[in-house]
């Protein structure tokens, strides 16, 4: 899923003090699941920021929403009406749901209320992990299902660096470091011998790097 | 410009290592300014006492002058530079031209290396590039050097009909023996030695039994006669330096012995070279270490004295 | 406009038999008590609910740790009461405007000192 | 069932706290009136919270037949379970039941007013259907050590098919029949425990492939590690089953099955054995755990030269002194025993596992000597163990797989009061044993019994009566997060794969709605406690 943190308080209270009239729109899917933007955080923000409008002494009117997933058209409808009357929306979507909710209503102030962070998973509740980032050009069949791109902090494809201690990545001791994990899982695996093979440079285009991603597909056009 | 004696870039350094003399390098660090003194004054200290210095490229991503400005006012000085390129700041764009600028300008040492993160330097909210990583580095100069083609696979030549101008460097690698996974430390240095690296540079040695078991392992798979292992010294300066060494640098160990006799010494500074000049003496008795590296932080004025009495002046004419 | 009360959100199990058994009934009028099965169900959106809709207060009375009979209801409502009080520092209200106890069910002297410091402020 | 006589009974209860007395109760019940309500049915007990008073309210309720129950009593009266218990007898539905706290000396007119809020409440309170929980009659016991054997022995005694499973040694065939009509699993664990009480499906990995045991409950009676330090041989709780244990155990020998009893509780315990005997052999076991301390070796030569030599007249007795080393590393330890052996006190330096039997009305210990290399089975009128006992890490992988939490020390049973000694977050699974704690030999097996009877307790209802008051999950909303899951502390929580949602079970689900709590989707509420209804209290 896409993993997402809430904004500061007061960086989201600077965005919409002077919507006058504000949808808080949040989404059912990934945010809903890594509990930044569900319905239950819609209700918070809302109340919050409705507190902090009073204790301040500005007016802003606050209307809450969610629907399913707003990475797609259709599940807008419901809450078009809203939408449109109201002067400002504060998606509590990922990037992709506040972009296409800007894109589907021309003219309408989106405002982001989360950071997008990254594809993870739920470690356990409350902690979520990066596994995945997106390069386009899967590798992880070389490296026992661990992926060095995502998970080593300098995407080192040949080995780890030389500060990764006790399995630990340098950069935070909190991370393990992805090169343990994969020399572990190749050990295991019984495929060391596959990690003495130089990994040639890394076609990065596929991913970030080569501009703004598209996937198109004949067979299942309309 | 090609050297016809089987070297492979005709550098002092490789020259020393061909002459099978234990060869000696130094550290030095570019200032944190574009004041040219500080690299003359470094490089006086260490001239006549080195075979070559290592100039570093913004360590531990703290900006600094670049490597190779800093590699040029050493080499007016009459050292010779052994330039870093990090994986972190440059991508293979970038790196394959800064490559032939630096051959242009007569360097011809180049030592490869992934770069400390960017987040233990003074840009911590900067974007790194790791497009490469250190051993994709060394592979692409060695091809840089040997098939004369850049990374894409076009010749390095001008155009159609102008003559091939390679750039032909002596190719440094770096190996940490103190790092973890542990056996993944042979593995890499292998990776490294068969991407194409001459020399190695060890990150600095306080752990002596585990670099002696990772020196094993380096024999056992006959790494030694592939590629000229230097290991990596610093000098300790005080108690102080040692503990912040050991708490704050990644893949370091001190042990605790070397702590403690330092913490019992008069002159702190003394017995922290005293430690660095037995420890050359002991590297000089294993099998497969071809040279030592100096890394004295901000202290390469006593470069010169722990060379010395290490009994490796004066260094050879080669 | 009724002058609202502090909203005294009560365990069942705890709170609420010491607010049963108060000895002064009178006291339990300082407060709009509401009774929950298990502090567990407190959300953070209902409290703040109660602030926004002008309570000038949040009490939430649970039992004491590690005597939850659902075992962790508590534990869940102390880490949810300190969120609101961190969105209440950063909406710019004063955090002490919510507040959590842990009460027995023969804790009703304590029950009452807590009521009877509501009237005395209000007063 | 009878026809309902009236709407709401009154059950107002008199026990120690005096909260009523007839007089009383008649005021209350005035000033109920005063308030416009006439309660139909009072019914007056001495003591709700005793056997007897139960008994006598529950047939009095039965024969009433009230619709729902308003039950006033002191706190000590409203602990959990009894009003449940209530319900359960007198065929109410939980719901339909509900409890109030009374105040001793508060006055009429003040347990008036709460009995007032509690009718209103219960009035307020809306009706659900209810489902059946067959509830079978199998009973699955993890870990044949001296706990297993004897919470499966009085589940067979009380008429529960039972299953054992051990991982001890593995044998060839994946389960064999005991004495006794128990089934027992060797060389197997309980890998997953699927389904909810009433009708568990636990996954046992055995060494003839893996095997499905449905089961109305489970008792866990085992920790990590715990193989091989002792082996109870299936006579050891001859004596003394619980089908005639209706009334109070008088003694130990009763209470334990056998005569094995703290160290502590020794001397008193040998002086009351019967006599005629000719020699009373006294036996003293130490290191239950490896790491034996050495007051517990100082007690044990003390008390084995004290037994030795003072016995009464002319009983000779022999006391025989098992334990893993002989610890005298200092010198009045070093003189203790000197004196012990001087009294003539047997020292037994034992190795491997220690046996233990039950014989006639004693116990034999069997084990190998090491000094002698020797096996060895020593008959023993009476048995004393070191006050401390075995204490194990839980399992991870049966915790895991039970679903059973952890406490903080890694044992089995969260340490929370409502759960001791025997239940855990998981309804319908039981514990016992030093896997749940530290416990001399004879506390396990007591816990053993208490686990049993629970099960007892439980299955014995045949069905349960489940209101549907259950967290209910809206489908749609439900994002899968797995959040409840994850959350509930009762493991009442699941995924139905058809709907694509979360569920919960209403037979453990508790009804605490921490569920609801968690739930980023807003997708769960507690029917009791809606959040529109919650909303309106605080609007």
């Amino acid at each position: 899923m896409i993993t997402a943190v809430q904004k500061p308080f007061e960086e989201i209270y600077r965005m919409v003090e002077a919507s006058g009239k504000l949808l808080i729109l949040g989404c059912g899917t990934c945010v809903t699941v890594c509990m930044a933007g569900g319905e239950k955080e819609v209700g918070i923000l809302a109340s919050t920021l409705r507190l902090a409008c009073r204790e301040r002494g500005s007016s802003l009117e606050i209307e809450e929403a969610t629907i399913e997933r707003q990475c797609d058209r259709e599940f807008f409808d419901p809450v078009k009406a809203q939408v449109l009357g109201a002067d400002a929306v504060l998606s509590m979507a990922c990037g992709v749901g506040v972009q296409f909710c800007s894109e589907l209503f021309e003219g309408k102030r989106v405002l982001p209320a989360l950071n997008t962070r990254f594809y993870g998973t739920t470690v356990q509740q409350g902690l979520w992990s990066e596994r995945c980032a997106g390069c386009g050009t899967c590798v992880l069949d070389r490296f026992g299902g661990v992926c060095p791109v995502a998970r080593c902090a300098k995407s080192l494809l040949n080995g780890p660096c030389g500060g990764a201690q006790d399995g630990k990545c340098e950069v935070d001791k909190e991370i393990d470091c992805g090169w343990q994990l994969i020399y572990d899982r190749m050990s295991a695996l019984g495929l060391l011998d596959s990690l003495m093979e130089i990994q040639p440079v890394k076609d990065w285009s596929t991913g970030r790097d080569g501009g703004p991603g598209r996937i198109r597909r004949q067979d299942v056009e309309l | 410009m090609k050297e016809g004696n089987g070297l492979k870039a005709g550098s002092n350094l490789e020259r020393v290592f061909q002459a099978g003399h234990f060869a000696v390098t130094a550290e030095l660090g570019p200032p944190k300014s574009a004041e040219v003194e500080v690299v003359h004054t470094k490089a006086g200290y260490l001239k006549g006492v080195v075979d070559a210095v290592n100039i570093t490229d913004n360590q531990t991503a703290i900006v600094r002058m670049s490597s190779l400005a800093a590699g040029l006012l050493a080499m007016r000085e009459g050292l010779e530079p052994v330039i870093q390129i990090t994986c972190r700041d440059r991508n293979r764009i970038a790196i394959q031209s800064d490559v032939l600028g630096a051959y242009a300008l007569g360097v011809r040492n180049i030592l490869c290396l992934s770069g400390d993160h960017q987040k233990f330097g003074n840009h911590p909210s900067c974007k790194n590039v790791y497009d490469l990583d250190s051993v994709q580095l060394i592979g692409m100069l060695k091809e840089m050097r040997d098939d004369k083609r850049f990374l894409c696979g076009e010749e390095i030549r001008n155009g159609k009909n102008a003559p091939l101008a390679e750039p032909r460097i002596f190719i440094g690698g770096a190996a940490n023996p103190f790092g973890d996974p542990f056996p993944v430390r042979v593995i890499r240095l292998a990776k490294k030695v068969r991407a194409g690296a001459d020399f190695i540079q060890t990150q600095c040695i306080y752990d002596m039994e585990r670099f002696e078991e990772w020196m094993r392992q380096v024999r056992e798979r006959g790494l030694h006669e592939q590629v000229k292992i230097m290991a990596g010294l610093t000098p300790l300066k005080s108690v102080g330096m040692a503990q912040y060494m050991r708490d704050n640098v990644a893949g370091l160990r001190i042990p605790d012995q070397v702590l403690e006799r330092l913490s019992k010494a008069q002159d702190k500074a003394a017995e922290g070279i005293k430690i660095c000049v037995e420890q050359i003496q002991r590297l000089r008795e294993i099998e497969g270490v071809a040279g030592v590296h100096i890394m004295a932080i901000e202290w390469e004025k006593r470069v010169a004295e722990i060379v010395e009495k290490a009994g490796l002046l004066p260094r050879p004419k080669v | 406009m009724e002058k609202k009360k502090i909203v005294a959100f009560c365990c069942e199990n705890s709170s609420l038999k010491a607010a049963e058994a108060l000895s002064d009934p009178s006291l339990l009028e300082a407060v709009e008590i509401v009774a929950l099965p298990c502090l567990g169900k407190i959300e953070i959106g209902l409290v703040l609910k109660c602030l926004e809709k002008g309570h000038p207060g949040v009490l939430v009375l649970g039992c004491p740790l590690d005597n939850c009979q659902y075992l962790r209801g508590n534990y869940r409502a102390v880490k949810r009461v300190e969120r609101v009080r961190q969105l209440l520092g950063e909406a710019g209200l004063d955090e002490s405007r919510v507040r959590m106890d842990f009460l027995s069910s023969l804790d009703s002297h304590r029950l009452a000192e807590i009521l009877q410091g509501i009237k005395r402020s209000e007063a | 069932m009878k026809e309902r006589l009236c709407e709401v009974g009154l059950a107002l209860c008199g026990c120690g706290g005096a909260l009523f007395s007839a007089a009383e109760a008649g005021k209350v019940l005035a000033a109920l009136k005063g308030a416009g309500v006439a309660v139909k049915q009072v019914l007056l007990s001495q003591s709700l919270c005793t056997a007897a008073g139960m008994e006598e309210a529950v047939s009095h309720l039965k024969d009433q037949g009230p619709a729902k129950l308003l039950f006033a009593g002191c706190s000590s009266s409203r602990r959990p379970g009894l009003l449940a218990n209530m319900a359960a007898r007198t065929c109410l539905s939980p719901g339909a039941t509900y409890g109030v706290t009374l105040r001793p000396g508060a006055g009429a007119l003040l347990h008036a007013a709460a009995i007032l809020r509690g009718l209103k409440a219960l009035a307020a309170r809306p009706a659900f259907q209810t489902r059946l929980i067959h509830l079978e009659q199998r009973v699955l016991v993890v870990g044949s050590g001296p706990a297993g054997l004897q919470s499966a022995r009085d589940l067979r005694a009380l008429g529960y098919e039972t299953v054992l499973v051990d991982q001890g040694v593995e044998t060839a065939s994946g389960s064999e029949g005991l004495p006794g009509g128990l089934i027992l699993y060797n060389g197997s664990r309980l890998a997953a425990l699927n389904g909810q009480l009433g009708s568990f499906k636990a996954l046992l990995e055995t060494p003839c492939g893996n095997r499905t045991v449905s089961c109305g409950a489970v008792v866990i009676t085992c920790g990590a590690g715990g193989v091989g330090r002792f082996e109870l041989v299936e006579g050891l709780l001859g004596s003394g089953s619980l089908t005639d244990g209706a009334g109070r155990p008088t003694g130990c020998t009763e209470l334990y099955g056998l005569p094995i009893v703290p160290l502590a509780e020794l001397a008193a315990f040998v002086g009351g054995l019967p006599r005629g005997k000719e020699t009373l052999t006294v036996g003293l076991l130490l290191d239950l755990v490896l790491d034996e301390p050495v007051s517990s070796m100082e007690e044990a030569l003390r008390l084995g030269r004290e037994l030795q030599l003072r016995g009464p007249q002319r009983i000779e007795r022999q006391v025989y002194l098992f334990c893993r080393e002989v610890k005298v590393s200092s010198l009045p330890l070093q003189g203790l025993y000197d004196e012990a052996r001087e009294a003539g006190v047997v020292f037994v330096q034992v190795e491997g596992r220690i046996g233990l039997e039950a014989e006639g009305r004693g116990v034999a210990v069997s084990c190998r000597d090491s000094v002698l290399s020797a096996e060895l089975r020593v008959l023993c009128d009476c048995l004393g163990v070191s006050p401390l006992g075995l204490s194990l890490a839980a399992d991870p992988v049966l915790a895991a797989g039970t679903g059973v939490a952890v406490d903080g020390l890694g044992q089995l049973q969260e340490n929370n009061i409502h759960l001791f000694p025997e239940l855990t977050n998981r309804p319908g699974v039981f514990v016992a044993g030093p896997g749940r704690g530290q416990y001399a030999l004879p506390q396990a097996l007591r816990e053993a019994r208490a686990a049993a009877l629970a099960v007892h307790r439980l299955l014995a209802q045949k069905h349960l009566e489940v209101e549907l008051a259950n967290a209910q999950v809206d489908a749609d909303k439900c994002a899968l997060c797995l959040a409840c899951v994850r959350s509930c502390p009762f493991k009442a929580m699941g995924v139905n794969r058809e709907k694509a949602a979360a569920e919960s079970y209403p037979e453990a689900c508790r009804r605490c709605g921490l569920c609801a709590g968690e739930c980023p989707a807003r997708a769960i509420e507690l029917p009791l406690h809606t959040d529109a209804a919650l909303l309106a209290l605080v609007d």
